[in-house]
């Protein structure tokens, strides 16, 4: 349903863009209806330009990112299919007004005609449908709310359209362990409706928990993308290990990731030539070989 | 001065329950009060003032360079006129120099800080350009060429050119406050709701700045009552009407100082200091309520 | 409080030091302002609307100087003057005069001058259409041949011209005499160039000057500091502060500071304080409709109530002008039954009801009346922006005006945009006061009715108004002669009965010569008092020749 | 025994009331223990952690004592507690980033902060200590905005613990930086207590498999009150609280998938601190509370040094 | 660092274009020409004279050339420091007249920006420091800043000059003196200093005292400030460092007020009659004299130009910031 294809986004950064800068290289995936696809990197690797980029809220230097065939076009009618939640729940409503405004701005954009009161049905059975309690939710501003209900009303709010495909960029690293795993489970159903998502995280344990594929990105390109049971549990790449290794796990002592002083990943990464080691299973090494696992 | 001070970007917005907050705290802030209170008792008196007047202050007098009695509270001008009635009707032109000149300054302001600091890019370098061209002329020497030129003839025209030279601290102030707020999700969000720039800036990004705009505004109205006084002394001001910055410069002209007129010279420059002064107090009184930081525990 | 008599050690001229060669000894200095509103820009005499205050008067002098007082010529470079015969009047010049650079002063140097006027930029270039020839008969005596005799007019010319050396001014281009600074000037009078700066010009006494001798005269003050107005109110601070002692500036207020106790004097103790120097006249286009109707100026005259800007505006420092406009100095040549018969004065009601007469009525029943076709009239009075006593002055007049039922509006646009409008005649009615005293009435009737009407009306007759008849009868006024006060006389009568019928330019309020003296250093200033000196207490330009020199020559020191 | 908290309680000055941030917390740390103290947002880490150093202006010391080898904190005073921060108690602060003067460079305003402070710089120790977290001499030489985000984290930790203060709060250290760099700093913070730098150590997180794996303790709190204490592998394997056990079984390890073990998380939301009702605070959100909920449970120490506040442990 | 400083010489460049552009354009299109004023200045009857008068200074100000060309002619005489001649003073050449002003507007502008500057900001931080001091010079220096120049120039003369007369109120030397290199002709030049400069100082002051103290309790606040106290750091390193950065932005701030400052100066110029450029200006507008008038604009648009450059370099100086190459976005 999503397809990347050779994505690149360039910044120009300096005075007068006196400076490139590549924040995204040459990234191909896609995303399939009722699939749940996890993109992993750590900081500053792209992540967000993607999301930004599929959502046409920064524009696309270079490839092609299309949504049932139809490229990028930011717009009512593209939103109606194609929508985002983000990582900073508390940002993503302007303090100044009631929460609910988010659902307003859905209806004067898409359902002008429609009655305010089936509206109001609409919205609370919706708000139902993410396992808040309209009651309790409605007709408050944002700060007399949680991050776990802010962040689930926006869930709400895409549902509320005709939806196809949502990008949720981070939206648990802002929430507590506890409120968290209840917005992951919500994505999850989603999925089960049978909507596309691409789901951007740092936390690889949630990447892993939710996902059916796994793109792991860095420095804006992909290093291995593949099924998330052999991503995670056959790693081939060795930053996709080392940063496994780096991850805490509460029952196992931290391991200390092989050595890769004779990797040149960086080098071999920046050609974008990627090489199925498995079918499904796409690593970016040209030395998988000569690699210690 | 501190009309022309960039004012430290604060963390952008106050949410909204915040307002009720916000509303406790001014209602309890010394400076806030007392300012506000200067202010609008100032603003009243021009206002109400010459309804309670007779005349409108230009009329010659039988009782020339009088100091202050029970008649006459402020005394009399070397024509008779009474400093008092002219004070009043000086205020209002004042009050209407501040706001106009302050109010079309904020707009441009508005206009450029927004449109530069939302959509980035080569509009807001060739807007920034402009700021900082229109911002290292002297504003000033601007105006009285143009002035002098142009002749000013009325209170509007003035507030007129004051507003187009004043703006630009307070467009680069408005564009940092809103290049910090376009990165904030909720624009993005209105965004995937369908909303263009416009609606963009008017419905998300400037209620979040209200208090900070307000506080721009209060700054230059503030320097716009400064400025005119400035034109008006020197002999650019308005031709018909009376302002507080024409009494000094009539009372200059006809040498109110070397007479010992003192009543002449100083209820007008007493009262730009109190607005002005008054303006500036409730500003950081503002700032104080909006800014949880400064606030007194 | 202002502190009144105390004069401060602090004040802007501190106490003389005449050790110090850079600081003038106060005793021996005169400090002086309200002549020079820029700084002095130049030295050179021709220029008679900018030269440095002095230039004439002090450094360059006149053959004669004109008394205002007795109403004659005083010889002055000249010993004699005379008219041998109708068309030729021959000039003696006195012995020993010598310019400041040694040179002897001769005829040569007059006829010179007179013939630098054949220049076309030079100011009294016009000479040279009614005079035929200038020469030097010998080294004193000066001939000078008229092809029309314009009596009043030579007279003027004979105090009022500054007589410059030839062997310096021999080869200027016409372009260095119009426009030249001219520094260092070399002139045959009192005082001499010392220094100058943008906000002075400082003159010091030539002891070998020769009217010591011949007229037996001497300037008291060593040096005489005249100070650049920057304003009024500078004038009266530094007057207050006794850092001037001679302000001929017009000072708001200046009553006061003679009933006060300032130590501050004017020639007269009480109102009007000050002798007149010149009319403020009401100029109306008269080519503009219902300004060509003498009826309707008749009528607007009525309604300008005079005596309140006399006393509102200038707190009686001024005084109401004669319906003729005719200076004070000038009253012998007033025909009193004339003004009688036919003269103007406020009055609301008569003036509406001249109005009335005349057919202007109030159709509409706005309160003000319409033309006699019943179009509006509006009419704008100009002064300019910035000349605070007149744009009182023109509100007041509107105001009145208005009552009367004649709708004037004001309007103060920049000077030089008036002027273009004046030029062109491109205004409704405006204030104007530009032609001083002279030694004869004629220069006020030229300047009112002047002929022909050019293109551009630069100086006179601004209002465009045609009469010829008058315009002869000034013609004819310039050829009477000067000591025939009776011809004048009768010519001026006929005049100044078609003035007050068709009243063109209405009179209204002499302006003063302003001067404020202060007797802190120096005394004996003149003033209605008795024992006091009765001649023009100014530096004025033009006015040195009018008394003003001879002001400074009866000085005293007021220590001594 | 090094660091001996009784009964400490601090609450925030704020128009609506007094928010209860810390309501009677008592702990003791030993020498060269890590303390990792875990719990949700806005359970009051911070506010102990700041506690111990320095209250910003709205917090208010209502009781309790703090005793750090045997001397008695001041830490309502100012002033007094002037003489015990950075060489008794120091801090990394959870600014990092923002903690160094931009318009110095570091080398410079270690050694003036020094200065003021009395001591003296010892550039050899310096050294080891910032090749000890691997950074390069030459930072000293540069200032702060010329450093990436993890060299500054480093650089505050040498700077923070150069007086070998006995207790150091580190808050949140490792929040805002990746795995691999969090791994990095993390060990970093062990390498000084082992190295003696510091004596002991409060590790504030919210992230309690990054806690695990760095304290010697852990510490976790709720609703400004403690609610167990206990050795790391303890809270890990054997928790006791039910709050701390619902915490953990909300986590999901990397292996977990959601297709094949759903986790859950706590129903509820913690009470407001500004009016927190009596009796155990997480009664509202507890699975297995009862009527003697309704009393506050004392903390007990069921095993030792595994102490839990819950009538039901 | 190049890249910064060639962003703010193009905007200076530009600058400096649009106010030589306006400036020329102005006199242009504006009612009543300069040549007639002349002429009628003159008070020339003969109307062969006027004319004669009219062609010569239409040709003298160049007023009979295509205006493209007055345009350029007007750019190459700029370059030569020729901005035409006065007619206020005529025939003194602009340059001449605004040369003999401007040592009276640099020493006064000079002194009272930079004392008022060092000094305003000294209180400011000064008062930051305690309630008490906050609550007593923080109100004097708003009642300061808000004052109007030339009002507080008007106190000033009329209490110390004409009252208590220990201060002369107009004029740049006393009329009794010589301009000279002696002790007594600097003592009367200060003696008349004092006032003005006094005016322009405290009204300055103001502003950068309260300016300073916002802008400390700003940096009071930041992250390295508790950062610092929390390691115990006495207040007075605290202070010293806040002080530091919070004298940055006044810099900027310097820069930015720089116009106002300038025009402050030319009001209060005008109240003591002192002989600078806001004295000239004054003049050039009462007489129409466009000459001098374009004259000192450019002067002062150039003054503040290189002021603002003067002030871009000690930034990159003294900001680090700068210097790392991050500022270079904010021109
Ligand atoms: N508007 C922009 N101009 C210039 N560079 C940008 C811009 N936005 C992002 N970048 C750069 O692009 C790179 C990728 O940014 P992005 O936000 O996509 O990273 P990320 O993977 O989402 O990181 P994080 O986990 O911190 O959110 C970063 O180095 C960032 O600095
Ligand atoms: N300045 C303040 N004024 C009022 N209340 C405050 C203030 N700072 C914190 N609080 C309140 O005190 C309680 C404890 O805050 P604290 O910052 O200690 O929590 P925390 O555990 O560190 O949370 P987090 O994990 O989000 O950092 C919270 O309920 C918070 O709302
Ligand atoms: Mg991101
Ligand atoms: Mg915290």
């Amino acid at each position: 349903m999503l397809k990347l294809d050779n994505v690149t986004k360039v910044y120009k950064v300096g005075a007068f863009g006196g400076k490139v800068f590549a924040a995204v290289d040459g990234v191909s995936f896609d995303v399939q209806a009722g699939e749940v696809v996890s993109l992993i990197g750590e900081s500053g690797s792209g992540k967000s330009t993607i999301g930004k980029m599929i959502l046409g809220l920064a524009s696309i230097t270079g490839g092609s990112i299309t949504v049932d065939g139809v490229p990028v076009k930011p717009g009512k009618d593209y939103y109606r299919h194609v929508q985002g939640v983000f990582q900073d729940p508390f940002s993503c409503y302007n303090p100044v007004f009631k929460a609910d405004r988010v659902f307003q701005m859905i209806k004067d954009a898409y359902y002008p005609k429609l009655g305010d009161k089936e509206w109001d049905e609409r919205v609370r059975s919706t708000i139902r449908d993410v396992r808040l309690d309209p009651d309790q939710v409605l007709g408050r501003y944002p700060h007399q709310l949680s991050g776990g209900q802010l962040q689930r009303l926006l869930i709400a709010r895409a549902l509320l359209l005709d939806l196809k495909l949502l990008v949720a960029d981070e939206i648990t690293s802002m929430l507590d362990a506890s409120t968290r795993i209840d917005v992951l489970n919500l994505l999850a159903e989603l999925k089960e409706r049978g909507l596309g998502v691409l789901y951007v995280t740092h936390d690889l344990s949630l990447g892993n928990y939710l996902a059916e594929r796994t793109v792991v990105l860095r420095r804006g390109t992909v290093v291995e993308m593949g099924a998330t049971g052999k991503v995670f549990g056959d790693p081939l790449h060795p930053y996709t290990r080392q940063l496994l290794a780096a991850v805490p796990r509460l029952h196992a002592p931290w391991e200390d990731a092989a050595p890769t002083q004779t990797c040149h990943y960086h080098e071999n990464a920046a050609s974008g030539a990627m090489f199925e080691a498995e079918p499904g299973h796409l690593v970016a090494c040209a030395q998988l070989d000569a690699c210690p696992k | 001065m501190t009309a022309l001070q960039e004012v430290p970007a604060q963390d952008a917005a106050a949410p909204a329950g915040v307002r009720r907050e916000a509303l406790y705290f001014a209602l309890r802030n010394g400076k806030l009060l007392t300012g506000f209170g200067i202010v609008l008792t100032l603003f009243l008196l021009g206002l109400l003032g010459p309804l309670f007047l007779s005349g409108t202050g230009s009329e010659y007098g039988t009782q020339p360079m009088q100091p202050p009695s029970a008649e006459h509270w402020f005394g009399t001008t070397t024509f008779g006129q009474d400093v008092f009635t002219q004070f009043v009707y000086g205020l209002r032109t004042t009050f209407v120099v501040g706001a106009m000149g302050g109010g079309i300054a904020a707009v441009i302001a508005m206009l450029v800080g927004f449109v530069a600091g939302y959509r980035g890019g080569l509009v807001d370098e060739a807007l920034n350009m402009f700021t900082n061209i229109v911002l290292v002329i002297p504003t000033l020497a601007v105006l009285l060429i143009i002035n002098a030129y142009l002749g000013v003839r009325s209170v509007g025209a003035q507030a007129l050119f004051i507003g187009l030279t004043s703006w630009p601290w307070a467009a680069r102030a408005i564009r940092a406050q809103t290049f910090s707020l376009r990165t904030r999700d909720f624009v993005d969000l209105a965004r995937l709701s369908g909303a263009n720039t416009w609606k963009v800036i008017t419905r998300e990004i400037a209620p979040n700045m209200s208090s900070y705009l307000f506080m721009t505004f209060i700054l230059l109205f503030g320097g716009s009552v400064l400025i005119a006084s400035s034109l008006d002394f020197i002999g650019l001001g308005p031709t018909e009407g009376i302002s507080l910055g024409l009494m000094l410069q009539n009372a200059n002209q006809w040498s109110a100082m070397q007479l010992g007129m003192w009543w002449w010279f100083i209820p007008p420059g007493a009262g730009i200091t109190a607005i002005v002064g008054s303006l500036y107090v409730a500003n950081v009184g503002l700032d104080e309520v909006f800014n949880p930081k400064l606030r007194e525990t | 409080q202002t502190p009144a008599g105390q004069a401060s050690p602090a004040g802007s001229a501190p106490a003389a030091n005449p050790a110090n060669p850079n600081s003038l000894p106060r005793n021996e200095t005169l400090y002086t302002s309200g002549t020079q509103w820029g700084p002095p820009a130049n030295f050179n005499p021709l220029r008679e609307w900018d030269y440095a205050t002095g230039t004439e008067g002090l450094v360059y002098e006149s053959l004669f100087h004109f008394d205002p007082n007795t109403s004659k010529l005083v010889p002055w470079l000249a010993e004699s003057g005379s008219w041998t015969d109708d068309k030729t009047y021959e000039i003696k010049l006195r012995q020993g005069v010598t310019w400041s650079d040694g040179k002897p002063f001769t005829a040569k140097d007059v006829v010179f001058t007179l013939e630098l006027g054949k220049m076309e930029t030079v100011p009294y270039h016009n000479i040279w259409e009614w005079i035929e020839k200038a020469e030097a008969v010998d080294d004193q005596t000066v001939k000078v041949t008229f092809s029309k005799s314009n009596y009043q007019e030579w007279d003027f010319q004979l105090y009022g011209r500054a007589i410059v050396p030839q062997h310096v001014w021999e080869g200027r281009s016409e372009q260095e005499v119009l426009d030249g600074k001219n520094e260092n000037p070399i002139g045959t009078g009192a005082y001499k160039y010392m220094s100058h700066d943008q906000d002075r010009t400082v003159w010091q006494r030539r002891d070998d000057w020769w009217g010591k001798t011949a007229l037996k005269m001497e300037p008291k003050p060593r040096y005489i500091v005249d100070i650049v107005n920057s304003s009024n109110e500078v004038a009266m601070g530094l007057l207050l502060q006794k850092g001037m002692d001679l302000s001929n500036n017009f000072l708001p207020g200046a009553a006061n500071l003679v009933k006060g106790n300032f130590g501050i004097s004017t020639y007269y103790p009480e109102a009007p304080y000050m002798l007149s120097a010149n009319t403020a006249f009401l100029v109306l286009n008269t080519t503009k409709k219902p300004m060509d109707d003498p009826a309707f100026r008749k009528a607007l005259a009525s309604s300008i109530d005079t005596k309140k800007i006399v006393e509102g505006v200038y707190g009686n420092l001024v005084k109401p002008a004669s319906p003729t406009g005719l200076l004070p100095q000038w009253e012998q040549f007033v025909d009193q039954s004339v003004v009688s018969e036919k003269g103007f004065s406020f009055d609301i009601a008569k003036a509406k009801k001249m109005l009335a007469d005349a057919g202007y009525r109030d159709r509409d029943g706005d309160g003000l009346v319409e033309n006699k076709d019943g179009s509006k009239i509006s009419l704008n009075l100009i002064v300019p922006s910035g000349w605070t006593d007149w744009m009182e002055s023109i509100r007041v007049i509107a105001a009145s005006a208005k009552e009367a039922g004649i709708n004037v509006t004001t309007d103060f646009p920049d000077f030089n945009a008036l002027v273009d409008k004046r030029s062109k005649g491109d205004f409704d009615m405006l204030i104007n006061n530009e032609r001083q005293l002279s030694n004869t009435p004629w220069t006020y009737y030229d300047y009112m009715f002047q002929l022909p009407i050019q293109k551009t009306q630069n100086t006179v007759n601004f209002g465009r108004y045609e009469n010829k008849k008058v315009w002869e009868l000034v013609q004819q006024l310039d050829q009477v002669k000067t000591d025939d006060v009776e011809g004048m006389k009768k010519v001026m009568s006929e005049i100044q009965e078609i003035h007050l019928d068709e009243l063109p330019i209405i009179p209204l309020w002499y302006n003063g010569l302003w001067s404020q003296v202060s007797s802190a250093a120096w005394k004996n200033w003149p003033s209605s008092a008795e024992g006091t000196p009765k001649t023009a207490p100014t530096m004025w330009r033009n006015w040195l020749e009018l008394g003003g020199f001879e002001t400074l020559t009866q000085l005293q020191p007021a220590a001594s | 025994m090094s660091l001996q908290v009784n009964d400490l309680r601090v609450y925030y000055r704020t128009l609506k009331g007094d928010v209860k941030a810390l309501d009677g917390v008592s702990f003791s740390m030993e020498d060269g223990e890590i303390l990792g103290l875990a719990g949700e947002s806005g359970c009051g880490k911070t506010t102990l952690g700041k506690s111990l150093i320095r209250m910003d202006g709205r917090m208010r010391h209502m009781g309790g004592t703090v005793e750090l080898d045997g001397r008695e904190l001041p830490i309502g005073d100012d002033r007094r507690m002037n003489d015990f921060r950075f060489r008794e108690v120091s801090l990394i602060p959870q600014y990092s980033m923002s903690a160094m003067n931009p318009t110095r460079k570091i080398g410079r305003m270690v050694r003036e902060l020094l200065r003021s402070r009395g001591a003296t710089l010892d550039l050899d120790e310096l050294e080891s200590r910032l090749s000890l977290v691997e950074l390069p001499h030459a930072v000293l030489d540069r200032y702060p905005i010329e450093l990436s985000g993890g060299m500054k984290q480093r650089m505050v930790m040498v700077i923070s613990t150069l007086l070998d203060p006995s207790l150091l709060i580190a808050d949140e250290v490792t929040s805002a930086l990746d795995v691999s760099t969090q791994k990095a700093v993390a060990r970093a913070l062990i390498g000084f207590r082992d190295a003696g730098f510091v004596k002991s150590m409060i590790f504030v997180t919210h992230d309690l498999a990054l806690t695990s794996h760095i304290a010697d303790t852990i510490m976790v709190m709720y609703a400004g009150k403690l609610a167990e204490k206990a050795p790391a592998t303890a809270i890990v394997k054997k928790p006791r609280h039910p709050y701390t056990k619902l915490l953990l079984d909300s986590l999901p390890e990397v292996g977990v998938r959601y297709t094949e073990k759903r986790l859950a998380g706590i129903a509820g939301s913690p009470p407001s601190l500004l009016d927190p009702p009596a009796g155990c605070r997480f009664r509202s959100r507890c699975p297995i509370a009862g009527e003697e909920c309704v009393q506050e449970p004392p903390m007990a120490e069921i095993e030792p040094n595994h102490f839990v506040a819950c009538w039901k442990a | 660092m190049r890249r910064y400083f060639g962003r703010k010489l193009l905007v200076y460049g530009l600058t400096f274009f649009v106010a030589v552009t306006i400036n020329w354009m102005i006199p242009r299109f504006m009612p009543g020409d300069p040549v007639s004023s002349m002429v009628a200045r003159t008070g020339a009857s003969n109307p062969a004279a006027a004319e004669t008068m009219r062609v010569y200074y239409t040709n003298l100000f160049g007023f009979d050339q295509p205006l493209w060309k007055q345009y350029v002619n007007f750019w190459g005489a700029l370059f030569q420091g020729d901005f035409g001649i006065s007619i206020w003073v005529f025939p003194t050449p602009v340059t001449e007249v605004i040369l003999g002003a401007v040592p009276y507007t640099l020493g006064l502008m000079i002194p009272s920006v930079l004392l008022s500057w060092v000094v305003g900001n000294w209180f400011g931080a000064y008062a930051a420091r305690r309630k008490v001091l906050d609550n007593t010079l923080l109100p004097v220096g708003y009642v300061l800043t808000a004052m109007p120049y030339m009002w507080l120039a008007v106190l000033l003369a009329w209490g110390l000059g004409v009252v208590a007369g220990w201060f002369p109120v107009a004029g740049g030397y006393s009329f009794s003196m010589q301009p000279s290199w002696s002790w007594e002709f600097i003592l009367d030049l200060l003696h008349h200093w004092v006032l003005p400069f006094a005016s322009l100082f405290l009204v300055a002051l103001g502003g950068w005292a309260i300016g300073m103290r916002n802008m400390i309790i700003y940096e009071l606040e930041s992250d390295y400030s508790n950062y610092l106290a929390a390691l115990g750091a006495p207040q007075r390193l605290i202070r010293r460092y806040a002080f530091r950065n919070a004298v940055l932005p006044q810099i900027t701030g310097l820069a930015l007020q720089l116009g106002v400052l300038v025009a402050g100066a030319l009001v209060t110029e005008i109240v003591f009659s002192y002989p600078g450029l806001g004295s000239l200006i004054l003049k050039a507008i009462q007489n129409q004299d466009f000459f001098l008038l374009q004259g000192t604009f450019l002067f002062i648009v150039l003054g503040v130009l290189i002021a603002n450059f003067i002030i871009d370099i000690v930034y990159v100086v003294v900001d680090p910031r700068t210097r790392a190459g991050m500022a270079g976005a904010a021109a």
